[in-house]
């Protein structure tokens, strides 16, 4: 066994276990956090891969970008994780069982020969995969591109709009171009009295 | 000639239209005039038509319409007129000329009969007249036919009028039973009827009567299968078809049962219809198909054997009867045996002849009956009448006059009618005309007995009616009494015409057997000695004594000692009930027929229609489907994990298949 | 490279972000300039599209984007449908404080999504388009952001969405391994040298496609989401739902099955077949159970998916064209039925329920007997359109030798009637248990007549669309 | 060497975890939208294993977009995530039942 | 009169005059319907007198392409086999507006303009010369039914409408499979290129199964019959009229039109199917008749017992020709079949027509709630009588007439069949008489037959003219007859040929 071999092995077996880990564990953040485990080892396998901008891609823009969101959102929605897991093992048989023969399954057809490709001669040592995407994404593919481009304005659109609000009135905030705006006046009132007579028996 | 022809159905059916459509208009003199004037016009024509026929010896056979034309066959509306139907015109349209005129008086006050809340009383009087003139139209169509299909139109119309005038008198129960029991047991009979036509279309191809009696001769000796390989003679069933259409409109065993029931209606049509016309038309029927029956022995043996029950055992449900019009209703029913009789034993002229002699005899008799019963305020029970003799003298001896035609006294009419199918019976060798003999032998001391047990009881003897009745007793008018009289002259003196129409040429062509070496008539006739000779043979055969003895016990039993039908009564009780419940046939029926089809529909409806198609197929499977949707949509439970459930064991499912497919292959 | 090929989407998509923009600048009171924007936009669409009508086939983006008639015409129906719902919807969301300007920016965006699918020539344009639209319509669903129902149908929507998609992908995936190309023509190259029934990898992926089609067909057992995202949408959304992008995912499967894989026909077909007659029994018997008329009107779908299905499982062109003419009547039909639910409805008041359609004909009869077109249009009584789309498909059947498909198909639409004949029923044989007034702007009730006379004109005369559906068809499969 | 298809297992166990991690989850809504993530993330595996051994950049590409897209989705979903918990104060699996049948 | 498009007008004078009348409101709605039904039977009038009796060949016959994809053409034409029931639907029309002049009081401008618009579409169905012209006719007429049963019928009219429909379009459903197959193997929808197809026993099987389900429901024949008397007694009158009248016929219509010459092998492989069911119609339907309590069911069973005569009378040709050998005597039946068609239409409509007058007076049609009708109405107990003897067949009436040639035709075959057919003769007779008995006749029954009144002159009127055709038929068949021969008998002459392919 190759040195290439050990580490895609190891990478496979963390990814796989953290994926199961992140399907298994209880609480929402640590599901998360196996998440990003899992996007890491991945990450690595694509490098193996040669694709080395779309490793660094995954790891930026997921890792750093969504996972972020949603620890966030998980964070932000206070929920009780204590309930989180019930009824997991009732289920687990079925749903265990349904997952193996997908996965046998998807083993046996993966293996038959007609997906037997030979393995490619590595690419020289100056060959630059992102210099490759880059062009290809915005000449060949630069109608998908653009698509992608309106898909993310629609997710820009669909997210203000539901869940941006206007704050309620009863909201208590502070308005600060009318605090600039203030006048001595508006805050001291000078009452003018007649003096109270003191005079008296 | 041809409009004369068309003119004597025709005039009835004016008459007939005029006063049922405008009878509010014409009003009740009006519409008696009319009809009257059309059945008169009809009857002198008959006349004529007799001459013609007869006298000139023509016949006339051909076609006025076409009804339809299909491919090979063709449905004609014609007329056929030989001696036979020009017998049979003047006998139906003189006798309903007197029925006619006897009408005026018998429904003169007819309202009465109607309670007051109903409207179909208003008129009734038009509508009755417009009803028996109709009555004559359809029975001139009938014996005037020469097809069969005419034949049937017929039959079954004046089997309409018939139900219609049963049933008259619509607001009473017994009626419009009688008159729905009377139109179904003909339709019994009609069933069997239109197969023999069905028969003859078939076989013979086509429904012209002349063409099918001349290829008759050549299909004798054809076969047919019915059930499985047995082969039946064509003939006998063609022609034991036809005669259960006999059976039902001539009141044979065991169709007669709707006959006594009729009664109900209003005695002229009771005269009319149920004695002297539409009852024969049966008989007139066989008659005229004689061609055919002379070809099967089988079914003149059958026409026999019915024809002999119904002469003996219906004469002997009449010694039980107490009611005046079922007397002579059952009277009718063992005469109309007695015909049946002549037609099985191949006397078709002695069946005819007696035909028309009991038209006229048993129309005098029922229309003597009404003139009675009009004097009893609609009473029909003998036990409460007596002694009328002295109040209604014509009605009286006109009466006599009948009774004595019916039992066959000599010089009547009937005497030379029945003493002749008598004798026929006793010559002819058709299997079972011994029994036949015995049983007509037999039925003559029984008409004689209840006939003048009946005249007794009502003539004479004490006066049993109540004393409101009997204050109002007089004799009926003259428009019941004249036709009483004009049909008391043919009751005695129809019977002269023996001499032609039995033993001579008469019906020659239109009857077969007439004129033919080696028949039944010619050997009749090789026996006959002139009309004395017949009466003087006559007084020395049992059936005189037979009637004799019947008419003198009747005397003895009921005039000088009543409590011998006391004691008899009391020692046959058994004998008395059963002839008092007609054999039970009615109970029979009442019970397994109708009773039985009504439970049958009842179970195929409910079992079949409701339970095993609406219930079961039809609405069992919107039934099911309901069951399914409700189960089927609880899949949808509304969780998120279940739907993706469901997609990944669609998914799992495909690969698994494909997995199975691509290994296997 | 030949941009002017996809002028319309070019256009539609500038003056869709014009709009927004344009949005951004308006008072609420004058909310109804969007309105009419929106719509001027989707008419220039339109006339943009009918300009190039008589052009030949032809390609654009390096072949990614194929403009031919099938494309046209579903385009065009789209975006008549959108109009459509945007007429039908305008009352609706003005009571409901839901007439903003993203619902007409996120309803353009769907449009979008779904005429980039309908061009879609690779797999990657496919999927782009399908997120597209299914991504403005999650939104949608949730559009509604105080309707707890909506927020839970938006969920399951975009969670089974969700995995629709990743399904589609991994099939996706597996074909562009075996092909080496995620162009439809490349995929087409191989197929058609591949002995399909005995390619196990092949039909592998081809699984995961067909499921990630049936997902957005809501064909069973993919359906789930159906009934729930119908009932939890807005009226306006399950309209927009129910209607255009049954059209885009018909084209995208005749792409990515014919297009791509017309040799593997022997390999899809049956598990079509399977779909199809799934859809049928389960849609149709399924609605009977229903009390709530858009969940009835969600089995209805289903059980109208299969009937399209069967006519792309014919795997001839008939059942092609047929299935077209199924997608684009149907589509009509049901918009149809929608808008008169939406006229049902009034501020404060969902009508929801069946009975809440009764005595219809006593209130309004016109509308009634609208209704009862659309009703027996989607029954598929003639003389109405959808006999027509159900005879081309049968016919389609038969010829393919599937007799026993065709009477389960024939059995199902009987069983399938009744809940029609139910509607119908309660509109004109029951009392009304609601007096008010229905009351709706003049475009509205124009249109519905326009719509359901419609039923009865394209019934009468259906061999014109029928006819250009077949040409298109025929026109589009040549090259 | 590694063949391809180890790969592809790889991704195809990924596929199968996420997807028993969809129904196996009934309580919170956030671990499918993860679970969605990770079958994406195994689609992508499969993209690149194929592209690589393919020497095709088509499915780097693909790849790219993939991503792009999921990042939207993520978006989205978790928008409407925001939303529903605010109308229901819950995000638990077994209470988004309101509409069955 | 080569091309007045006579029939086109016949299909859309009375569907565009119904929707005038549904346009014209309630107020003036009656007597528009009344002209436009007037109008549409006046231009019906020229095909009876401008028919050809001498050819078999299609009459006013018009053709256009109307749907190019499947080739289906709007083809128009008549035989004589159509002609007289297309003039008995714009006959049985003006009788239906008038029967509901006054009775309909809840939206008469929508009850008058289904009927219009349902004889536009029954016409169209009779004329059709296209089989999917046909069907779309055939299935459409549906519409306007379903609604006028539901929408106007009695207490349970929403079961007895759904189930109408429901039944007769499952039926109708396989009969569109044959006809996508017939057009699949032939390339063509025109009935006459159906009539010339050869076609292997198998598919005829199939085929001819697929049409007797859907003529057979039509019919209806047994088993297949129990949404009629559900439909009939929940019907409104004019709804139970049009349906005995017409809808019937247009299955057995069926029969000659697609049954017998696109698969005649399969047609007499079959006969004793038919036999089974149509004897099976005219002995257990005729029980059930006698033991209903209601008279609209008690005349919808009888409806079905005669129109057994009508699918027996169609079908015996092959029976005749097993057993005799020879093709003689089919005319008889196919003609007595379709005179029964024609004369189940005058005394079917004029039995509904009365049993509607009485409930109009009594809002009930529980037999037990009459007696002694006649006392009261002796007009009406006329007429009733009258329609009632025909009912039974009684010679004189158009009753008769097709039972006595299908009966006597049917001795051909055998003599059991004839034998049980003539049991009609019995149990018909017993149902409608046990029926005038028990409602015409007898004593006043109760304080309600006490109050009725006797027909009006609307009723009387429209009684009359059915009495009269009742009888005119009965009488003088021969112009009927006449005009249908030649047609039959090309018929016969088709089917008698076997179109297996060699």
């Amino acid at each position: 066994m190759g040195f290439e071999q050990i580490i895609f092995y190891l990478l496979s077996a963390v990814l796989l276990a953290s994926a199961v880990s992140m399907v298994t564990v209880r609480n929402p953040v640590y599901a998360a956090l196996f998440l990003i485990l899992a996007f890491f080892n991945s990450a690595a396998l694509w490098v193996m891969l040669e694709a080395e901008f779309l490793g660094v891609v995954l790891i930026l823009v997921y890792v750093g970008a969504v996972m972020v969101l949603f620890l966030f959102v998980i964070m932000m929605l206070d929920i009780n994780i204590d309930v989180m897991r019930e009824g997991f093992i009732k289920y687990l048989p079925v749903g265990l069982l349904v997952a193996v023969v997908v996965a046998a399954e998807m083993v046996m057809v993966l293996t038959n020969k007609s997906l037997h490709i030979p393995k490619p001669t590595p690419q020289p040592a100056d060959y630059n995969n992102t210099e490759v995407l880059g062009e290809q994404l915005y000449t060949y593919y630069v109608y998908p591109f653009e698509i992608a481009a309106v898909i993310l304005l629609v997710a820009i659109i669909a997210a203000i709009t539901l869940t941006h609000r206007k704050r309620p009135p009863s909201t208590k905030s502070q308005n600060p171009s009318d605090q600039v705006k203030v006048k001595s006046t508006d805050r001291v009132r000078i009452v003018k009295m007649k003096s109270e007579s003191t005079g008296g028996d | 000639m041809e409009l004369i022809y068309l003119l004597i159905p025709l005039s009835p059916l004016i008459g007939a239209i005029i006063a049922g459509l405008f009878g509010s208009k014409i009003g009740r003199k009006g519409a008696h005039t009319v009809t009257i004037l059309g059945v008169a016009i009809s009857c002198i024509l008959s006349f004529v038509v007799l001459k013609h026929i007869v006298f000139d010896g023509n016949t006339y056979n051909e076609n006025l319409y076409t009804w339809s034309a299909v491919k090979g066959i063709s449905f004609h509306v014609g007329f056929m007129i030989d001696n036979l139907t020009a017998m049979m015109m003047v006998v139906v349209t003189f006798v309903s000329l007197m029925v006619h005129v006897y009408t005026m008086g018998y429904m003169s006050d007819d309202e009465h009969n109607w309670p007051k809340d109903s409207q179909a009383g208003f008129n009734s009087y038009q509508r009755f007249f417009s009803y028996i003139s109709l009555f004559t139209f359809s029975m001139l169509m009938l014996v005037m036919s020469n097809n069969f299909m005419q034949l049937f139109f017929g039959w079954e119309a004046v089997g309409l009028v018939s139900y219609l005038l049963i049933g008259f008198w619509s607001t009473r129960d017994t009626a419009i039973y009688a008159n729905m029991k009377a139109f179904l047991v003909n339709r019994v009979g009609d069933f069997g009827f239109l197969l023999g036509i069905a028969a003859v279309l078939m076989y013979f191809g086509s429904m012209d009567y002349q063409e099918v009696f001349d290829k008759a001769p050549a299909l004798a000796d054809s076969k047919i299968n019915i059930i499985g390989s047995t082969e039946w003679s064509l003939m006998t069933v063609t022609c034991i078809l036809l005669f259960v259409g006999a059976m039902g409109k001539s009141a044979q065993v065991p169709l007669h049962v709707w006959l006594p029931d009729s009664m109900e209606g209003p005695t002229p049509i009771s005269a009319l219809i149920h004695a002297a016309t539409m009852v024969t038309a049966g008989i007139f029927m066989v008659a005229r198909m004689s061609p055919l029956y002379e070809l099967s022995t089988t079914a003149l043996s059958f026409v026999l054997v019915i024809g002999a029950i119904t002469a003996f055992f219906m004469g002997l449900i009449g010694i039980v009867q107490n009611d005046i019009k079922k007397v002579v209703a059952y009277s009718t029913l063992s005469q109309l045996g007695y015909m049946t009789v002549a037609l099985g034993a191949g006397a078709y002229g002695a069946a005819v002849f007696h035909l028309m002699t009991h038209a006229f005899f048993k129309a005098l008799l029922f229309l003597a009956a009404g003139s009675v019963i009009i004097a009893m305020h609609h009473e029909q029970d003998i036990r409460k009448m007596g002694g009328l003799k002295k109040y209604m003298p014509i009605t009286y001896w006109t009466s006599l006059i009948g009774s004595l035609a019916l039992i066959g006294f000599p010089g009547f009419a009937g005497f030379f009618s029945k003493d002749l199918i008598i004798e026929a019976v006793h010559m002819s060798d058709v299997p079972g005309a011994t029994f036949a003999y015995w049983m007509v032998l037999l039925g003559v001391f029984v008409t004689a007995f209840y006939s003048f047990r009946m005249f007794f009881l009502v003539f004479h003897g004490e006066e049993r009616m109540d004393e409101h009745t009997k204050s109002h007793l007089h004799e009926s008018p003259w428009v019941v009494t004249v036709p009483l009289v004009a049909l008391a002259i043919p009751a005695v003196f129809a019977g002269y015409l023996l001499d032609p129409m039995v033993v001579g040429d008469f019906f020659k062509g239109a009857i077969a057997g007439v004129g033919v070496e080696g028949s039944l008539v010619s050997e009749m006739k090789a026996t006959y000695h002139g009309v004395f000779g017949f009466i003087t043979h006559g007084l020395m055969m049992p059936p005189f004594w037979l009637a004799m003895g019947g008419l003198v016990s009747a005397w003895f039993i009921y005039m000088r000692r009543p409590e011998i039908a006391t004691w008899f009564y009391k020692r046959f009780r058994w004998l008395h009930t059963l002839l008092d419940n007609k054999y039970f046939v009615d109970d029979f029926n009442q019970k397994f027929f109708a009773s039985g089809a009504v439970s049958l529909g009842k179970v195929l409806w409910k079992a079949g229609d409701r339970i095993l198609i609406d219930g079961l197929l039809v609405n069992g499977s919107a039934w099911l489907v309901n069951k399914v949707s409700g189960t089927v949509r609880r899949i949808q439970t509304g969780y998120m994990y279940h739907y993706a459930f469901s997609m990944i064991v669609g998914v799992l499912a495909f690969i698994s298949w494909i997995i199975y497919r691509t290994s296997a292959s | 490279m030949n941009y002017s090929v996809a002028t319309p989407e070019i256009f539609l998509l500038a003056a869709t972000c014009g709009l927004l923009l344009l949005d951004l600048f308006l008072e609420k009171s004058n909310r109804f300039v969007t309105y009419v924007m929106a719509q001027v936009v989707l008419i220039s669409t339109i006339l943009l599209i009918v300009t190039r009508l008589s052009e030949p086939n032809s390609e654009a983006f390096n072949g990614m984007f194929v403009a031919d008639q099938m494309a046209s015409l579903l385009k065009i129906s789209v975006l008549v449908i959108i109009m459509g719902v945007f007429v039908y919807s305008r009352d609706y969301l003005g009571k409901r404080s839901m007439f903003k300007g993203e619902f007409y920016t996120l309803g353009l965006f769907a449009t979008l999504g779904m005429l980039i699918m309908i061009s879609a020539n690779t797999m990657l344009v496919i999927y782009l388009g399908l997120e597209l639209m299914s991504l403005a319509l999650y939104a949608l669903v949730a559009f509604r952001r105080d309707d707890g129902r909506a927020s839970e149908a938006a969920m399951k929507y975009f969670v089974l969405g969700a995995i629709a998609s990743g399904l589609l992908l991994y099939g996706m995936s597996i074909l562009y391994g075996l092909s080496g190309s995620i162009d439809l023509h490349g995929v087409a190259t191989y197929v058609a040298n591949e002995n399909v029934m005995q390619n196990v990898v092949l039909l592998f992926g081809l699984t995961f496609i067909i499921a990630g089609l049936g997902f957005k067909f809501g064909a069973v057992p993919f359906h789930m989401w159906v009934p729930d995202v119908y009932q939890g949408a807005p009226t306006a959304v399950t309209m927009l739902i129910g209607t255009a992008p049954k059209l885009a995912v018909f084209a995208i499967t005749i792409r990515l099955l014919v297009e791509g894989m017309e040799f593997g026909a022997a390999g899809w077909q049956q598990m079509l077949i399977l779909l199809a007659v799934l859809s049928l029994i389960v849609g149709n018997i399924v609605a009977i159970a229903q009390t709530n008329i858009k969940r009835m009107l969600a089995y209805s779908t289903i059980s109208h998916m299969g009937f399209i299905l069967m006519g792309i499982l014919s795997a001839n062109e008939q059942g092609y064209s047929a299935a077209m003419f199924y997608a684009i009547t149907y589509a009509i039909t049901s918009l149809g039925g929608f808008a008169i639910i939406i006229l049902l409805s009034r501020e404060g008041f969902e009508a929801e329920e069946l009975t809440d359609l009764k005595g219809l004909n006593d209130r309004h009869p016109w509308y009634a007997f609208m209704m009862l077109l659309f009703m027996f249009a989607m029954a598929g009584i003639p003389p109405l359109v959808g006999f027509y789309a159900k005879l081309a498909v049968l016919q389609a059947v038969l010829e393919a030798n599937l007799l026993w498909l065709a009477i389960v198909a024939v059995v199902m639409s009987v069983i399938g009637a009744f809940y029609y004949l139910r509607a119908v029923k309660y509109m004109y044989f029951d009392k009304a248990k609601d007096e008010a007034p229905l009351e709706a702007h003049l475009g509205f009730t124009s249109l519905l007549s326009i719509n359901g006379l419609l039923m009865l004109a394209l019934g009468i005369f259906p061999g014109l669309l029928m006819g250009v559906c077949v040409e298109a068809v025929r026109m589009s499969l040549a090259t | 060497m590694i063949p391809l298809s180890h790969f592809l297992i790889v991704g195809g166990l990924l596929f199968a975890i996420s997807i028993a991690g969809i129904f196996l989850n009934r309580k919170n809504v956030l671990i499918i939208l993860m679970c969605i993530e990770l079958m994406l993330l195994a689609v992508n595996i499969n993209f690149i294993s194929f592209s690589h051994y393919l020497q095709d950049m088509a499915g780097q590409v693909f790849v790219f977009f993939i991503l792009t897209v999921a990042a939207a989705e993520a978006a989205i979903g978790l928008a409407i995530l925001v939303v529903l918990f605010r109308n229901r104060g819950t995000i638990n699996v077994e209470e988004l039942d309101e509409m069955k049948g | 009169m080569d091309n007045w498009a006579l029939l086109s007008l016949l299909i859309w004078l009375p569907i565009v005059g119904g929707i005038a009348v549904l346009m014209a409101g309630d107020h003036w709605c009656r007597p528009m319907a009344l002209v436009v039904s007037i109008v549409t039977f006046v231009v019906s009038l020229p095909l009876w007198i401008g028919f050809d009796a001498a050819t078999a060949a299609m009459q006013f016959e018009e053709k256009r392409l109307w749907i190019q994809t499947f080739g289906i053409h709007y083809h128009l034409g008549i035989d004589g086999l159509s002609m007289p029931l297309i003039l008995l639907n714009t006959f049985i029309t003006m009788i239906i507006v008038i029967a509901g002049w006054e009775v309909i009081q809840k939206k008469p401008a929508q009850y008058m303009a289904a009927f219009l618009i349902m004889e536009g579409i029954i016409n169209g169905v009779f004329a059709a010369q296209d089989a999917m012209l046909f069907y779309v006719f055939f299935e459409a007429m549906l519409i306007p039914m379903f609604i006028v049963i539901g929408v106007w019928g009695g207490a349970n009219r929403v079961y007895a409408t759904i189930k109408f429909f429901l039944y007769t379009f499952l039926g109708s459903v396989f009969m569109l499979i044959s006809l996508i197959y017939l057009y699949n193997q032939g390339g063509s929808f025109a009935i006459t290129d159906m009539h010339h197809m050869k076609i292997g026993m198998t598919a005829q099987i199939l085929i001819f199964l697929s049409f007797l389900l859907a003529f057979g429901v039509k019919v209806p024949m047994w088993p297949v019959h129990t949404w009629l008397p559900d439909a009939h007694v929940e019907a409104p009158t004019g709804g139970s009229i049009i349906l005995a009248a017409i809808m019937l016929k247009i299955g057995g219509y069926g029969f000659l039109r697609f049954s017998l010459p696109i698969v005649p092998d399969a047609s007499e492989e079959l006969t004793w199917l038919i036999m089974l069911m149509s004897l099976t119609a005219i002995v257990y339907i005729g029980f059930i008749a006698l033991v209903q309590q209601d008279m609209k069911k008690l005349v919808a069973y009888s409806s079905i017992a005669h129109m057994g005569f009508v699918t027996m009378g169609f079908f015996l040709m092959f029976a005749i020709h097993k057993n005799t050998g020879s093709y003689d005597g089919s005319v008889l039946a196919m003609q007595g079949g379709m005179v029964q068609m024609v004369s189940h239409g005058f005394i079917s409509g004029a039995m509904f027509l009365s049993i509607g007058v009485l409930y109009d007076r009594m809002h009930t049609r529980e037999i037990s709630a009459y007696g002694g009708v006649a006392n009261r109405m002796p007009i009406f107990a006329g007429f009733f009588v009258l329609f009632a003897m025909a009912n039974s067949g009684l010679p004189g009436t158009s009753g008769f007439v097709g039972e006595f040639m299908v009966i006597l035709a049917s001795f051909k075959a055998s003599f059991w069949i004839a034998f049980l057919a003539a049991t009609t003769l019995i149990v018909g007779a017993a149902y409608s008489l046990w029926l005038v008995k028990r409602t015409i006749f007898g004593g006043v029954a109760n304080d309600e037959v006490a109050l009725l009144q006797d027909v009006n002159k609307r009723e009387f009127f429209m009684l009359a003219v059915l009495a009269f055709f009742v009888l005119l038929l009965g009488l003088w068949p021969d112009p009927l007859t006449h005009v249908m021969g030649v047609s039959i008998e090309h018929l016969i002459n088709h089917a008698s040929q076997s179109k297996l392919p060699n």
